[in-house]
């Protein structure tokens, strides 16, 4: 009897023990990375938009360019970044093939005209799918008009100024990015037209 | 004539080198035949051999080939040579290697994994593939026989997905020299436009080199089962089930499922349904299991063409089934014979 | 100190034993999930090599320290909490410093966690030897895990994407096999490794 | 509603299979698909434990560690929920179903250190599933590791009649090259529902 | 009155081989000495009766011992018992009797010693006497569970047995011929046979089974049976092996023989055709066993054909003359497919044989003989196109290979068993319950699974070992069944 007693104090106090040890060192560590965490989301945001707007910076002058060029504004529960020539890059995030993808446009919303788009995170196939977040692929989409929406055609097939070559062999990426574009910039241009 | 075949016997048997060995053994059997008597009762034996046996699935690829040849020119027997070339590499290293005879299955194999290529495939690709399906859909179980994937699919298989590129964006109808990437089914998925019917029955599409030429594929097929080397019973429900159940899904969703002859006509249903499905070793013991076979492997051929992002529904289908046939026989087995009552 | 001497020495067995002759993945079977999933480029496979590295050796360290003062029946909820720890740690880590690892690992880093090797040589091993032992002993098993997530990596890299480290490795013309950076290429991969080290080994399964 | 819950199902199973798309679950799969009878064991043990825990660590992350602002630990708490949940079970199988205890109770113990079932409770919180719908991905991905293991184990048990195995590639080898074909096989579906 | 019954499951029919016996019966020669086994036909071998030395008379009863289940055996020659001795018939070792012949010995009813008590009138002997000539005269070893008598000729009794079936197919290759065995003009002596059975085994009704091939028989038959006589006729199909009992019982009569078992213990006599002309030749004439009309068939007699000659005749003199030539030929007893090749040319023919065949030994098939149209093969696949008279020989045609499935033996398999799956259990030596539940010991051994298969694995071979090999680890080949204490003559 005294004896479990015995084993049952030690078997708490060690936990307790253990727990503090561990518990204690954990929140040193969070403490350490939380800033540098935070900093790089900060960063990943604030890329992501300035290169969907086509704005040059480098590293070091991320936040002075950041500042300089773009106001962060709310827009019904969105938040969106306002640059002083009226272009407005507006961060989406939908269901690709593989997961979800995450990014930033860029347009202007008097015309209805892209300005830039930038890729944050994507899953689709590398090599396959992963090619709508090539350079290569994005750049089509510069000065291409939601008119009323974007339109996928086959790959060399894209003429109009709303029409946007697939990626051959990853048709369903393709046809998934097009559909969170229309989808998230339509649900925007409501926002902005209620607004104005 | 008999000494001359003493001679090669020596040279086989006196060569170091095992791989020599197998090809002598295989050329001496092919083309003295067979020389070993039965050994007590039975003492007479039926005169149908795995040399036969293998040689009835090649003939009746002969006409679609023929097809294929007219079509496309001799390249299509240039990826014909490597496919055997490569192929072949492979079966003979495993033969030396584990001192096994070499085996005459690897002759269909051979034939009808370009058939089902498209017919600007570059060899290198056709090489890969071969030599893939050999090495890990037949070698690694032991062989001829002794598969559990159709070999010559999951080299199919494997280039399909390994070179997206090259394998489904660059068809070729016949005679032409223009590159599209419309083959029938997928004119139909993304317009629901029904090739021709004649162009389907005659081979005036674009598609895989064997696959398109439906008469000398039925013709071929028909012999195949006529003289038993194929089973009726997978192809006929295999056939059968895509026909219903497209039947069934054209009327509710036209825009995804295809009408039934359609369905039967395009793309390498009926390749796979003569000559694929009725693969001795990769289909289910039980005839039961084997209609079994059959009605899913048409049910999946349907989900596929229709809802995924594929139109290769034939090819997946037959290897899921492929896997899926141990696990019917196992219930189809359960189901035949009772447990036995414990006395 | 001659090196036959050290050949015969406790820490030789335990190096060895870890290294090759009870390799985790080949002849054990165990943690091979990561494994399959990170090993698609070389810098993945490092870096879950190296995390996996960490948390081996430090739980080993501690569970060592503490064999005895642990009582034998939280015992393997000890385990579970230092290692959970630790790997949290790691993951902070790389999310501070590594972000793009960070990102393309995603949960695999969690899951280590439930490597089987790590609570394995826990169980097996730590829980009775020395600090010293233990150490090596975690080392070896660590090492050995990344070689081998690294040699599938290489494999997989340079066929699936024609680079090695992000750096091309292939002629202009190359097609990459779009199959090797996916799930299936893992397997295929890791099976012929498996049967080169079986052979080699001269081992036979069961 | 119903037919998005039906499509993450269809997904858990043939297009985001958990064992064959993220290559989860493995070591028990490779050990324990050599019989159909141990592949179904542990399958069935594994659906129990994957949806429960789901069940269980989805309103702890969400109503207990999210507004106490303590996320970091939930490794950890993960970790001793699935300890628990499994302990929780066999006794409640020793105590209720014994017949079910006999039959798959010796599997229950290696779960908890199976990947997988972190792995589910992992993909909740990055996903941000609702509660239905994780225990419908969580069930979901269950069922598909059963499926896979189930078909393999069947293959495996036709092996033992047929195979000619080279002796490196028996066991695990040959396991992993079944598996690879039917991983490549399941592509097929890809784009048939999504996640 | 006839019916055509086809089988639903398994067997091949046989058809258009060279060296067909014609439809011809002739007497052979008188042999220089006979060897008499001492059992031959159903039963335990029995004690000789005679010494070494003494004379005996063609038709005496020389082996006889009424305490176990079995039919005496008789002199087929007068004179000298010149040894009494081992010998091996069909690979059996048995004890034989060896009869030197007189000189000037010549067969004919008046130089055999007739059974006392038969009649030419047998209408109005009792089924008593009908009994003891049938167990007398040796013919009731012929059904192969044995005719019960009153006398322990089989494990039933008289009274237990509830059906005779008559069997008339030509379902070997090579078979002997219906025409040859039953010629017209033994029609009424057949029919009469019958009813002698049907006089011994009262409770029994009686039905025969003829080859679909002989449609005139058949008809002819109908014509001599009356309605008063209560047996049924029907047509068979001639695949093989549908003579076996363990076939035709349940294709006529829908119930099955349970494994390990006999048509007998579950009440059914089956006898072939020659047998009944056998009955009515003792009862009406008083005839023992010592003859045997035998088919020689195959391209290695000069003349296929049938002959009748004395039990315990040596296949060596039997076959001397008519030879084409010994060395490039093989004989084999009784059936091509289940028989045993002959390799001392001293084997005896006993009562129950019923063929030699004499087949080549063929080493060299023909240059790329797997690609040419086979218009001599036989095949059960339809891969051969035979326009004339197939060939047959001991060739294996073609190399051993790995199993494909093809699924041939299965389908062909009589006992509606897998061995295409079966085999693999044993080839890996995986015996266990499962071997049991999928019925293992179902198989009767008719070889045709191996005479199908593609790959020429020697798969019945491996079935009979499967089956030594289960009954070695334990497990019993006998079915047990609810039937089982309904089962006749078991213990
Ligand atoms: C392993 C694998 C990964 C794939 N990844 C993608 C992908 O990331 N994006 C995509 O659109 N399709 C992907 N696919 C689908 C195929 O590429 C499919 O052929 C394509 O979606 C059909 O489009 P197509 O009409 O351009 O050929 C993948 C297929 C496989 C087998
Ligand atoms: C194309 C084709 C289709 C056939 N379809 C059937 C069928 O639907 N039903 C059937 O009983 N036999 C069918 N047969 C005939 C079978 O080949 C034949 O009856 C069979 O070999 C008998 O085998 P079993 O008695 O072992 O089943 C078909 C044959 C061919 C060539
Ligand atoms: C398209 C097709 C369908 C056939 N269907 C059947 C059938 O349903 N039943 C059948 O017995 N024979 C059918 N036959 C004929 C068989 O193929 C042929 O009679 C068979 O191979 C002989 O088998 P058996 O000897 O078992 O009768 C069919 C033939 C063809 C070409
Ligand atoms: C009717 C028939 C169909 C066959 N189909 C295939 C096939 O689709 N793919 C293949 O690789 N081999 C095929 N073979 C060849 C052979 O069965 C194959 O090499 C084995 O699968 C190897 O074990 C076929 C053989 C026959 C007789
Ligand atoms: S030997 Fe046995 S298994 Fe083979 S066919 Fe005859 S009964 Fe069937
Ligand atoms: S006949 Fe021969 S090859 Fe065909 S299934 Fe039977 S054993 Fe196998
Ligand atoms: S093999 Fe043996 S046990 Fe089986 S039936 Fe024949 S004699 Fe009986
Ligand atoms: S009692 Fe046994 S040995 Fe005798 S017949 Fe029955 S099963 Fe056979
Ligand atoms: S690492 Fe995934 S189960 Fe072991």
């Amino acid at each position: 009897m005294k004896n479990t007693m015995n084993d049952i104090v030690k078997m708490l106090l060690f936990l307790i023990i253990i727990g503090t040890f561990f518990t204690s060192s954990l929140v040193l560590m969070d403490g350490y990375t939380e800033p540098i965490i935070e900093r790089n989301e900060i960063i990943k945001m604030k890329s992501g938009v300035l290169n969907a707007l086509q704005i040059p910076f480098t590293s070091e002058t991320l936040d002075e360019r950041f500042s300089a060029h773009v106001e962060q504004t709310e827009i019904g529960e969105r938040t969106v970044y306002v640059t002083k020539e009226g272009a407005v890059a507006v961060p989406y995030n939908g269901s690709g093939l593989w997961g979800p993808i995450i990014g930033v446009l860029a347009v202007d919303p008097e015309t209805d005209r892209i300005r830039g788009l930038t890729i944050i995170q994507q899953e689709e196939t590398p090599g396959l799918g992963g090619r709508i977040a090539e350079d290569e692929y994005l750049g089509q989409f510069t000065n291409k008009r939601f008119s009323p929406e974007l339109e996928l055609k086959p790959e060399g097939r894209a003429e109009g100024e709303n029409e946007i070559d697939a990626i051959t062999g990853a048709t369903l990426s393709s046809k998934a990015f097009v559909k969170i574009l229309n989808e998230e910039y339509s649900r925007y241009k409501e926002l902005y037209e209620e607004q104005s | 004539m008999s000494s001359f075949r003493e001679k090669l016997h020596r040279k086989a048997t006196a060569t170091g080198l095992l791989s020599f060995s197998a090809i002598f053994e295989a050329v001496e059997g092919f083309i003295y035949g067979p020389s070993e008597l039965a050994d007590g009762a039975p003492h007479i034996h039926d005169h149908l051999e795995i040399k036969r046996f293998m040689s009835m699935a090649i003939v009746a690829l002969l006409p679609t080939t023929v097809a294929a040849v007219v079509f496309w020119g001799p390249r299509v027997l240039l990826v014909v040579l490597v496919s055997y070339l490569a192929g072949g590499l492979v079966e003979v290293a495993f033969a030396a290697l584990r001192k096994r005879p070499i085996e005459e299955g690897f002759l269909v194999t051979g034939l009808i994994f370009p058939l089902v290529l498209p017919p600007t495939v570059p060899l290198w690709i056709v090489a890969v593939g071969i030599i893939f399906g050999v090495f890990f859909g037949k070698e690694v179980f032991g062989g001829t026989g002794r598969n559990i994937f159709n070999p010559a699919l999951v080299g199919r298989l494997f280039i399909t997905i390994a070179f997206p590129k090259a394998m489904s964006t660059s068809w070729q109808a016949p005679f032409t020299d223009a590159i599209t990437s419309a083959t029938p089914l997928s004119l139909y998925k993304t317009g629901q436009e029904i090739t021709p019917y004649v162009d389907l029955l005659f081979g005036n599409v674009a598609g895989s080199m064997g696959e398109v030429f439906s008469i000398g594929i039925i013709v071929g097929g028909i012999f195949l089962l006529l003289t038993r080397v194929g089973n009726w019973r997978i192809p006929v429900f295999y056939v059968g089930s895509v026909f219903v159940l497209s039947l069934i899904g054209n009327i509710f969703l036209p825009e995804l499922i295809a009408p039934p002859l359609f369905q039967v006509l395009a793309g390498s249903l009926l390749f796979g349904a003569f000559f694929m499905v009725t693969d001795p070793v990769t289909s289910p013991y039980n005839n039961e299991s084997k209609i079994i076979f059959g009605v899913f492997a048409g049910f999946l051929t349907i989900v596929i063409r229709s809802f995924s992002g594929y139109t290769e529904g034939v090819m997946f289908s037959i290897i899921l089934m492929n896997a899926l046939a141990p696990l019917i026989d196992h219930f189809v087995m359960k189901a035949k014979y009772k447990p036995l009552e414990s006395v | 100190m001659a090196i036959t001497n050290f050949k015969e020495t406790q820490s030789f067995e335990t190096i060895m034993n870890g290294l090759w002759r009870d390799h985790p993945i080949f002849s054990m079977v165990l943690g091979i999930c990561s494994a399959l999933a990170v090993s698609n480029k070389l810098e993945n496979a490092i870096a879950m090599g190296a995390g996996v590295i960490f948390v081996m050796v430090s739980t080993a360290t501690l569970i060592s320290l503490l064999r005895s003062l642990i009582p034998r029946r939280v015992r393997m909820i000890t385990y579970m909490v230092m290692i959970a720890s630790f790997v949290i740690i790691v993951d902070l880590f790389l999310q501070a410093f590594f972000p793009n690892i960070s990102t393309a690992l995603g949960p695999y880093v969690g899951l280590i966690i439930t490597n089987c090797i790590i609570m394995g040589r826990a169980e097996a091993f730590s829980s009775h030897n020395g600090l010293g032992q233990s150490i090596l002993d975690a080392l070896s098993n660590g090492i050995a895990y990344t070689y081998t997530l690294a040699s599938v990596a290489i494999i997989r890299e340079v066929l699936g994407f024609g680079t090695l480290l992000g750096y091309k490795v292939t002629p202009e013309s190359w097609t990459n096999w779009v199959v090797m950076a996916m799930a299936p290429g893992a397997f295929f991969v890791v099976a012929v490794i498996i049967w080169i080290s079986r052979t080699a080994a001269g081992m036979e399964s069961e | 509603m119903l037919a998005s819950l039906l499509m993450v199902f269809i997904a858990a199973i043939l297009t985001h299979n958990i064992a064959l798309t993220y290559l989860l679950g493995m070591c028990p799969f490779i050990s324990l698909s050599k019989s159909l009878r141990t592949a179904s064991g542990m399958g069935v043990a594994v659906v129990f434990v994957v949806t429960l825990t789901a069940v269980i660590n989805w309103p702890i992350y969400n109503l207990i560690l999210v507004p106490t602002g303590t996320e970091l630990i939930y490794y950890i708490v993960f970790i001793i929920v699935i300890a628990a949940t499994v302990q929780l079970v066999e006794m409640l199988m020793e105590r209720f179903f014994p017949v079910l205890q006999v039959a798959f109770g010796i599997f229950l113990p290696l779960i908890t250190v199976n990947c997988m079932v972190l792995a589910v409770s992992l993909f909740l919180v990055i996903r941000d599933y609702s509660y239905l719908t994780s225990i419908v991905f969580a069930f979901g991905s269950a069922v598909g590791w059963i499926v896979a293991i189930v078909i393999v184990a069947a293959i495996n048990e036709k092996l033992k009649l047929i195979g000619d195995i080279p002796a490196g590639m028996k066991g695990p080898g040959i396991i992993f090259v079944i598996t690879g074909t039917l991983a490549l096989a399941f592509l097929g579906f890809t784009g048939v529902a999504n996640i | 009155m006839s019916k055509i019954r086809n089988s639903t499951r398994g067997g091949y029919r046989f058809k258009n081989f060279k060296g067909k016996p014609a439809a011809k019966v002739e007497n052979s020669t008188v042999p220089g000495k006979v060897t008499i086994p001492l059992r031959q036909g159903f039963g335990t071998e029995v004690e000789p009766v005679v010494t070494v030395g003494e004379h005996v008379s063609s038709g005496q009863i020389i082996g006889r011992n009424d305490e176990t289940i079995s039919s005496p055996v008789h002199a087929s020659v007068a004179g000298n018992v010149t040894d009494i001795r081992e010998i091996l018939v069909a690979g059996d070792k048995q004890q034989a009797i060896i009869i030197e012949t007189d000189a000037g010995f010549r067969f004919s009813n008046e130089s055999t010693s007739l059974l006392a008590g038969h009649s030419s009138d047998w209408k109005t002997l009792d089924s008593e006497r009908l009994g003891e000539l049938i167990y007398l005269s040796g013919v009731s070893a012929l059904a192969s569970g044995g005719i019960p008598t009153q006398y322990r000729s089989s494990p039933i009794e008289p009274m237990e047995v509830e059906s005779i079936l008559v069997l008339g197919l030509e379902d070997e290759p090579l078979s002997p011929s219906l025409n040859a065995i039953l010629p017209a003009s033994r029609y009424s002596d057949f029919l009469d046979g019958i009813r002698m059975l049907k006089r011994v085994l009262p409770e029994a009704s009686a039905h025969i089974a003829i080859d679909t091939a002989h449609k005139d028989l058949i008809n002819s038959l109908s014509q001599h049976i009356g309605d008063e006589d209560e047996i049924e006729l029907r047509a068979v199909k001639g695949k093989f092996p549908y003579s076996w009992e363990e076939v035709a019982v349940p294709m006529v009569f829908g119930k099955r023989v349970p494994s390990g078992h006999q048509a007998v213990n579950i009440g059914i006599v089956v006898v072939s055709v020659q047998t009944v002309l056998h009955v009515f030749d003792a009862i009406a004439n008083g005839i023992p066993m010592i003859e045997r009309t035998i088919a020689m068939a195959g391209e290695g007699f000069a003349e296929p054909q049938h002959v009748r000659v004395p039990v315990g005749v040596s296949i060596g003199e039997l076959t001397k003359e008519r030879l084409v030539g010994r060395e490039r030929y093989r004989i084999v007893r009784d059936s091509l497919l289940t028989g045993h090749a002959v390799g001392e040319d001293e084997e005896p023919i006993v009562r129950v044989s019923r063929a030699l065949y004499a087949i080549p030994e063929l080493t060299f098939t023909g240059k790329f003989s797997f690609m040419g149209p086979g218009t001599d093969s036989d095949s059960y696949s339809k891969t051969f196109i035979p326009i004339g008279k197939k060939k047959i020989d001991t060739n294996l045609h073609g190399e051993e290979r790995a199993c494909l499935s093809c699924s041939f033996c299965a389908e062909v398999c009589p006992a509606g068993i897998q061995p295409n799956i079966l085999h693999r259990y044993v080839i890996n030596e995986l015996f266990s319950e499962t071997l049991l539940q999928f019925k293992i010991f179902d198989c009767i051994e008719c070889n045709l699974c191996s005479y199908v298969c593609p790959s020429k694995i020697p798969v019945a071979n491996l079935m009979r070992e499967g089956k030594k090999r289960m009954t070695d680890e334990g497990f019993s080949s006998h079915e047990v069944t609810e039937s089982h204490q309904k089962l006749k003559g078991v213990q």
